[in-house]
């Protein structure tokens, strides 16, 4: 935790003095951690909401388990919520927590080694009974055996304190006991002089069909925020100024949700309307959610019975007109690779985002991985070119979704969009952009039968015009079977089918004249380039200007365009002596770019279901530099 | 292409034909299924690009080809899939599937029960000649137990599936089943079809001549058919044979049995056939070997369509919330203002 | 590891519990369902290596992992297809699948129906709670119209799916309903699945108290039970509620109404429950929400099983043409020799 | 048509002449073509069956529409069936035929411009009329019209000397034509000298049930023969004598076939069940039919309800303790990624045949292509590493499929195996092997309770025991989440998960070590190296050897393992200065190979639909070398 003007953190302990001592930090991080049960994500997500609306700069990394509520107590079962946040602009959730927030004893367990030396944590020491510790593999109780002496430790028991705070509203102890993690989550508030209003706020309007619970939560989370106040046991209040960030209005904003806004933003510049056909699947179900509540827009949102069900709809409802998405991770994607292939053949717009989680096969669900990339590109029979994206942050999937929607429509192209967990369940600091920001995306349908061929083509752009069935006189079939060149009708011919399998591949490759040019963080040329793509760019940034101030001669290329690549890449790679592919797989970019560019790029992996660390990947590019 | 049809211009077969030379087999029961399509299709006065057929893959479902109507020759058993998709988003448009007992029941079975279940508003043809034509002769789930086919060498063992009671038990608002040589049948059963207001799902009993030549032999030849070819019309008894001396009675345990008109049996004895009753429905739809194969419309009620529903349910949301703002969305939540 | 069982020694319900924690939450129906599965297999007389549990994904999926026998945890949706594969190379074990309403209904419902109509020798247990669970709470195939959920904000529209009218118009040899908190009759089905030698389909109304607490509330809650839940019993008549004054009556064009004892209506005028009569145990399935919810057997029938078919099969081949002979095979067709 | 001897193989018109003269040659292509429904392919593969037994090594290529019996007469109905058959070994099914025998114009049209000069044309007369000729796009009669001088013309009235010939049968107009082909086939068998008796005796066993079908079409056969032996317009018969293939007993195998056989011997060796599961497809659905006739071996095969059934019923036959194998195409390949993954996560053996057609969708279902070669290693979500093979010929197929279910059980692993539309259905003459001389495949399923765990690996091919469900003491559960090291239990352990991500891969690349030395065709070290994989193989032999002699510097490595890639893969590279990589796709394999050896390789690439033909290759070669 870097304090300002160097005076130490720890409270003194004077018991005679009242008004509390402030501090200002420039950065913390906090983990809040329990039972999944006991609304940890919740806690994190208000807090974030409560320190974005402060004004500070915010990362956050919510990591929870696949079970809904694995039994309390197991170390299996703890959830977690880390949020960074700053007054100046941060990139990744932080690698080490400056304090914990903890449930009980299995939530220290699995995230105790994390907190920096000398953090804060706060234990509700309820839960720290005999039964918990020894689920928890303690022998002893840490808030009590002297191990944790080297942190600054506040043992509270927070269940009692928020029974009591709650006690006149007659709950149920079951009910009463939930509220504890806003009791927890205003003593934070508190700690760090964040505003509880917004929670208050969100509070009722989420409780609204039940005011007793309004009630007792809110109660709750004043109680802890008067608590922090008034105990003597909190002598430093701490502050963080809000970050400098571009003027303009803000939200904070989940890459799930920014996603759904992006493609309903999409639709309506291109004033089509949209139709998601979707099938639930962690962690990709959250924008099927966000989208099915945008039904006074053009929307039409449809659960399908399987992905295959649900991307066929989708192809339908683009052969009908319509924005034609559908959203899933990878065992879901695997499913609609033959309706892909067909809307490659039909040349047909259709955008599949594919929110990637740890594999192979269930895997780990809730958990963030990026080695869906060459399924992506490889993943159909026979050569099927498709459009690939990924965004880089939270935010930046609104951008990337739009921009998924131009190019499908523009090319009459699939567009996989390529998000994952830690995209999609992170959330940062949004500038809400003016409608009239947005650029327009001009679709053209054809209605004029003169001279009119199914599959004559664009000569700039190489794609096919898009007719709406109930046009009169374009009447014409589609389909699977290879199409003859102009006409589309069914053809065996040898060199036909060679023609054509070379114009969707032209196709695709065109799109990389309509793609703006790759930015070189650093300079333009040197020892080491780093290139990434997707959600390790936060991490990635970190570790390359924190390497930069020491000296090290690094920079970074952050991939947007996955497919095509982007024509200046070739350049930029020529002009380093080194370069390094951060991805979290085994090396499925680096592969993509040793074989286009024949230069002897190396790999920075992981596949652990978590983010980079700053410090890995610092490590991991100076051993390149000096091996 | 095509010229421009209005809805004025009273069409004729002829519009249907679509410039491409249709490609099945010679004697091939699906060219009749085609035709009667044709045939039909001017009498319902709807303009020619309303129309869109959906296929799967298979012999069956190269139908849209021939068809100068829209068309969509798809993925082998998704063709429900994709026409929810399309009926969802253009609700104005009238929407075919042709499919095949393999696209239909085996790999595509689970859309079709899903289709049905929802209601969504398309018709479904499901060719059904008991085999797989393009593929070259492997038996289909409608096969019979025991046929030997280029994969069953020993005799296939699957207990086959029966469409219409699939359909039922789906709880499909249209049933029927007709058959490839039943040309004035076939053109009723399409028009009902077209008039109904959600999932219609026709089985149409189909020769293959090359691969299963004579699989519903008994049922269509006009020397056979008198006795194993039972005509449902609604509100009318069930009667069959040559004479129309057979009729269907329900014993009491609500098992059928077949009587003799005539010495002591009265035809008000005998089973009323009434399209909106489902245990009657799936009586007939497995009345078994030694009975008659019925053809006709077995069930036929009114349902909310899906597409109505999704329909109505963004219209009453844009009254309610009015049209959707993008900035309103863009500002759910809290929000703040950095100067 | 668990140590070597014998047959010969009885087993108890400990023995089938895996050393995994139990990880369903608090208050989950799913515990009653495994509880009274590790219940009934001693009873059985099954040694513990003969059973394999197999599932596809979903929160009742889970139920491999805590069954001490073999188990597999496999693909949403496709647990009836690796199941069948299963029990046809090994006819010699008992083989049981858990699905969910999403996982057997919505993405595997066709494989679900391809089991029950080839009647392979497994015992399907299709967790009911009318909900996706371990997503966290989207709408189900059998989720009741209207309903609000995280994928639906303004209620769903499509209309459900009757897992047991499904299953009957699969031809399903065995066919049943039961609900967790019914521990006995749970055991009771149970037993009955294990005894049923083809496709056994068991639908088990199933509490998601995070999700969809209560959906089964009047047919489970010993408050509303006697009104709303009626007991099959083969051979019985329909008979329900406090005082069992109610039954169930057919009208004469089949449709069921409810009757009041006593006052002029005979008990042998009530419908008598007949597990082999298909009309029966389809009219049952479709009773509709005025009527009670039926729990016990509608349907159980003997017909061949396919494992037995196929093993059949193998074995008379073997007997007609002997062992197989790579050489001769090898050689079919024409062949020369070259010095 | 190379003749011996120099003399030239017109005919002499001399009339008097009765004794034909005999003429021998080395080599001769035949192409029999006509409508779908002419029965070109029956005749195309007992000619084959004929001359195979006859002793000539052959290679052939069956070339037929999607549709089943397209419209009579029409250019996209015309099926043809290619024959090379030679006194020497052959690789190709030849570039250009010699020999075209047309039932019709549209066969014709669409099959002389491949004709050699000077080569022989026998045609149906009978089909050459105005409609006909229309249908096939000709203004005149080609036969008549004397475009065809640079020909030997041989027109006849086949289809009524058919008909006189079955006249005595009465039989049905319909019927009795059907009969032509055989006609076709006599009056050719005479005219190449080739044994009619290996047909009769197909006959004969084809028709048992219908005598008067018998009879009929060998009369036609018989009729056909005679006609060529008297009839004055054949003045010469030629003759192609056996080649000189290692002596043993043969056959005639398609790639087809040779896969069937080649699973079931590989299962009796293993003394192991073998379960197919399989769902139709064009063009795996033979090896289908071929294993269902194995019901007296231990073979179980299944007709699922589709693709995901399929392979979802071969995954739990191997969990049960059979070899679990499934065979496809591209269409149905995507639908199996999902089971193969969890496959790949529950470490059982399993194979999967993907009989590779053109595509993407439905393509051209009946044409080859290798364009799955990418799809096969990296279709699946996340890092899913699967061994990958490819037979060369139809007759290695056998021995391919034999090596795939090898390393399947040995290693506990899926195995990928590509063949494609060309091998499938092409045929050349097979050494029967001695089933002594098949290698042992040993299958050990543990059944030792004492220290079992589930997890537990080989040391050194890392692969885990198999144990059959029913053996007593080792009850456990497998399953598709991550999994922890040894025990296999549910884990979310980030670095469990990347331990055990590693250990698959390394698993795979362990069989690396077990596969023998990649042979180099021509000189170790040179100018170019040709790399190919699969159904090519023919084709570059040809063409390479073709250039060698020319003394041209050029090498040839085919690649019967795709993944992992042979070890001394490397040093072969390095060792010539240019390399070539030859494939029916865009460039797979290529990709691979630039990316892994950072060579600048090319690719030569064809996507028609249709094989390489040895004219393509050596051009191709010729530009690398001087480019
Ligand atoms: C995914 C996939 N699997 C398999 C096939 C091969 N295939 C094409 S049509 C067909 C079955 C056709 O049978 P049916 O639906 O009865 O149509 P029919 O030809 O009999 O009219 C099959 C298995 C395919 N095209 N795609
Ligand atoms: C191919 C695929 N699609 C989607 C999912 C996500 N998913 C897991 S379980 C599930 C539904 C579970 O519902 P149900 O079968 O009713 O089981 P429950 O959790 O309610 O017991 C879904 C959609 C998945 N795991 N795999
Ligand atoms: S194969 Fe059968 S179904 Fe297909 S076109 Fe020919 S006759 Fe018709
Ligand atoms: S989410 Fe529902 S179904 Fe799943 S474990 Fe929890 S209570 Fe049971
Ligand atoms: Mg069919
Ligand atoms: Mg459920």
């Amino acid at each position: 935790m870097t304090t300002q003007a160097g005076t130490p953190p720890h409270p003194t302990q004077d018991p005679i003095q009242v008004r509390k001592r402030h501090e200002e930090l420039e950065e913390v991080v906090v983990r809040f951690a329990g039972d999944s049960g006991d609304g940890m994500q919740l806690a994190g997500m208000q807090f974030t909401n409560e320190t974005a609306v402060a004004g500070t700069d915010i990362a956050t990394l919510p990591d929870f388990p696949a079970e809904i509520r694995a039994p309390a107590g197991t170390l299996f079962g703890v959830s977690g919520f880390q949020v960074n946040f700053s007054s100046h602009d941060i990139f990744t959730p932080g690698d080490n927590p400056d304090v914990l927030v903890m449930m009980n004893p299995a939530a220290l367990k699995m995230n105790l080694q994390e907190l920096k030396p000398n953090g804060i944590i706060i234990a509700d020491t309820a839960e720290f009974n005999e039964h918990n510790l020894k689920k928890a593999g303690y022998e002893t109780n840490p808030l009590e055996d002297g191990s944790l002496t080297q942190y600054q430790v506040f043992p509270l028991d927070i269940t009692s304190m928020t029974l009591r705070a709650v006690e006149e509203l007659k709950l149920s102890v079951k009910v009463a006991t939930r509220c504890k993690n806003f009791y927890a989550l205003g003593l934070t508030s508190w700690l760090f002089t964040r505003p509880i209003e917004p929670t208050i706020r969100w509070i009722e309007k989420r409780f609204k069909k039940t005011p007793e619970l309004v009630e007792a939560n809110v109660r709750a989370l004043k109680a802890g925020y008067h608590f922090g106040e008034t105990a003597e046991m909190f002598a430093v209040q701490y502050e963080v100024k809000p970050a400098r960030l571009t003027p303009g209005k803000y939200r904070n904003i989940t890459g799930n949700t920014a996603t759904a806004l992006g493609f309903v933003a999409a639709a309506e510049r291109a004033g089509v309307p949209l139709f998601l056909g979707s099938y639930p699947i962690t962690p990709a179900s959250d924008i099927l959610h966000e989208m099915a509540s945008f039904k006074n827009f053009h929307v039409y949102t449809f659960q399908a019975e399987d992905e295959i069900a649900a991307v066929g709809s989708a192809l339908g409802a683009a052969y009908g007109g319509a924005i034609g998405i559908c959203t899933t991770s990878g065992p879901g994607m695997l499913l609609k690779q033959e309706t892909i292939n067909l809307a490659v053949m039909v040349e047909l717009p259709l955008i599949i985002a594919n929110i990637q989680r740890a594999g192979p096969s269930t895997g780990m669900p809730t958990k963030t991985e990026q080695a869906d990339l060459l399924m992506a590109l490889y993943g159909r029979s026979s050569e099927s070119p498709v459009v690939v994206l990924a965004p880089a942050t939270p935010g930046e999937c609104f951008s990337m979704a739009f921009e998924a929607v131009r190019i499908a429509t523009k090319y009459m192209v699939p567009v996989i969009y390529l998000s994952d967990g830690y995209l999609g369940n992170g959330a940062e600091p949004w500038r809400i952009p003016q409608v009239s920001e947005l650029p327009q995306i001009h679709v053209q349908f054809r209605t004029d039968p003169e001279g009119f061929q199914p599959y004559l083509r664009d000569p700039e752009t190489l794609s096919r015009s898009w007719v709406r069935p109930g046009t009169p006189g374009l009447e014409h079939r589609v389909g699977g079977l290879a199409k003859e060149d102009v006409t589309g009708h069914v053809s065996y011919d040898p060199l036909n089918n060679e023609r054509m399998v070379r114009l969707r591949a032209e196709k695709v490759a065109r799109v990389a004249m309509d793609i703006p040019p790759t930015d070189v963080r650093g300079d333009p040329a040197g020892e080491l380039l780093v290139i990434g793509w997707g959600s390790t760019y936060g991490s990635i940034v970190e570790a390359v200007e924190r390497l930069r101030v020491q000296g090290t001669s690094v920079s970074h290329v952050h991939l947007r365009y996955l497919n095509p690549l982007p024509p200046d890449l070739k350049d930029i790679i020529r002009r380093f002596e080194k370069v390094l592919v951060a991805e979290l797989n085994m090396g499925q970019l680096l592969k993509i770019i040793r074989a286009e560019y024949l230069v002897d790029a190396k790999g920075v992996n992981k596949i652990q279901g978590q983010p980079f660390k700053v410090g890995e990947l610092m490590e991991k590019m100076q051993e390149t530099l000096e091996g | 292409m095509s010229e421009v049809t209005t809805p004025e211009a009273k069409l004729t077969r002829k519009d249907f034909m679509s410039d491409q030379e249709v490609r099945w087999c010679p004697g091939c029961g699906d060219y009749s299924i085609l035709a009667q399509m044709q045939k039909v299709l001017p009498e319902l006065g709807i303009p020619r690009e309303k129309l869109v057929f959906i296929s799967g893959i298979g012999c069956s479902s190269r139908f849209p080809y021939y068809m100068n109507t829209y068309g969509f020759h798809s993925i082998h058993g998704r063709a429900p899939a994709i026409a929810t998709g399309l009926k969802i988003a253009r609700p104005d448009l009238h929407v075919w599937v042709a499919t095949g007992d393999g696209d239909g029941l085996s790999i595509g079975g689970n859309h079709l029960i899903h289709a049905l279940r929802r209601n969504i508003d398309i018709n479904i043809l499901l060719f059904n000649n008991r085999i797989y034509g393009l593929t070259k002769g492997q038996y289909s789930p409608t096969s019979e137990i025991g046929k030997v086919t280029k994969s069953t060498p020993f005799g296939s063992l699957d207990y086959p599936i029966n469409p219409i009671e699939i359909a039922l038990g789906a709880e499909a608002t249209f049933v029927a089943r007709t058959a490839d040589v039943e040309t004035k049948h076939l053109q009723e059963v399409f028009k009902r079809a077209h008039e109904h207001k959600g999932s219609a799902f026709i089985e149409i009993l189909q020769n293959c001549n090359v691969f299963n030549d004579g699989a519903w032999h008994l049922v269509t030849d006009r020397t056979t058919k008198t006795d194993h070819q039972l005509v449902l019309e609604h509100g009318k008894p069930l009667i069959f044979g040559k004479q129309r001396e057979k009729g269907i009675r329900l014993k009491k345990n609500m098992t059928p049995e077949i009587v003799k008109l005539g010495d002591g049996v009265d035809p008000s004895e005998l089973l009323i056939h009434d399209e909106t009753n489902p245990a009657m429905a799936y009586i007939l739809s497995r009345l078994g070997p030694r009975f008659p194969t019925p053809i006709g419309v077995f069930r036929a009620v009114r349902r909310m369509a899906y597409d109505e529903g999704v329909n109505a349910q963004v219209e009453s949301a844009r009254k309610r919330l009015g049209p959707g703002n993008l900035e309103a969305v863009f500002s759910r939540g809290d929000t703040w203002v950095v100067e």
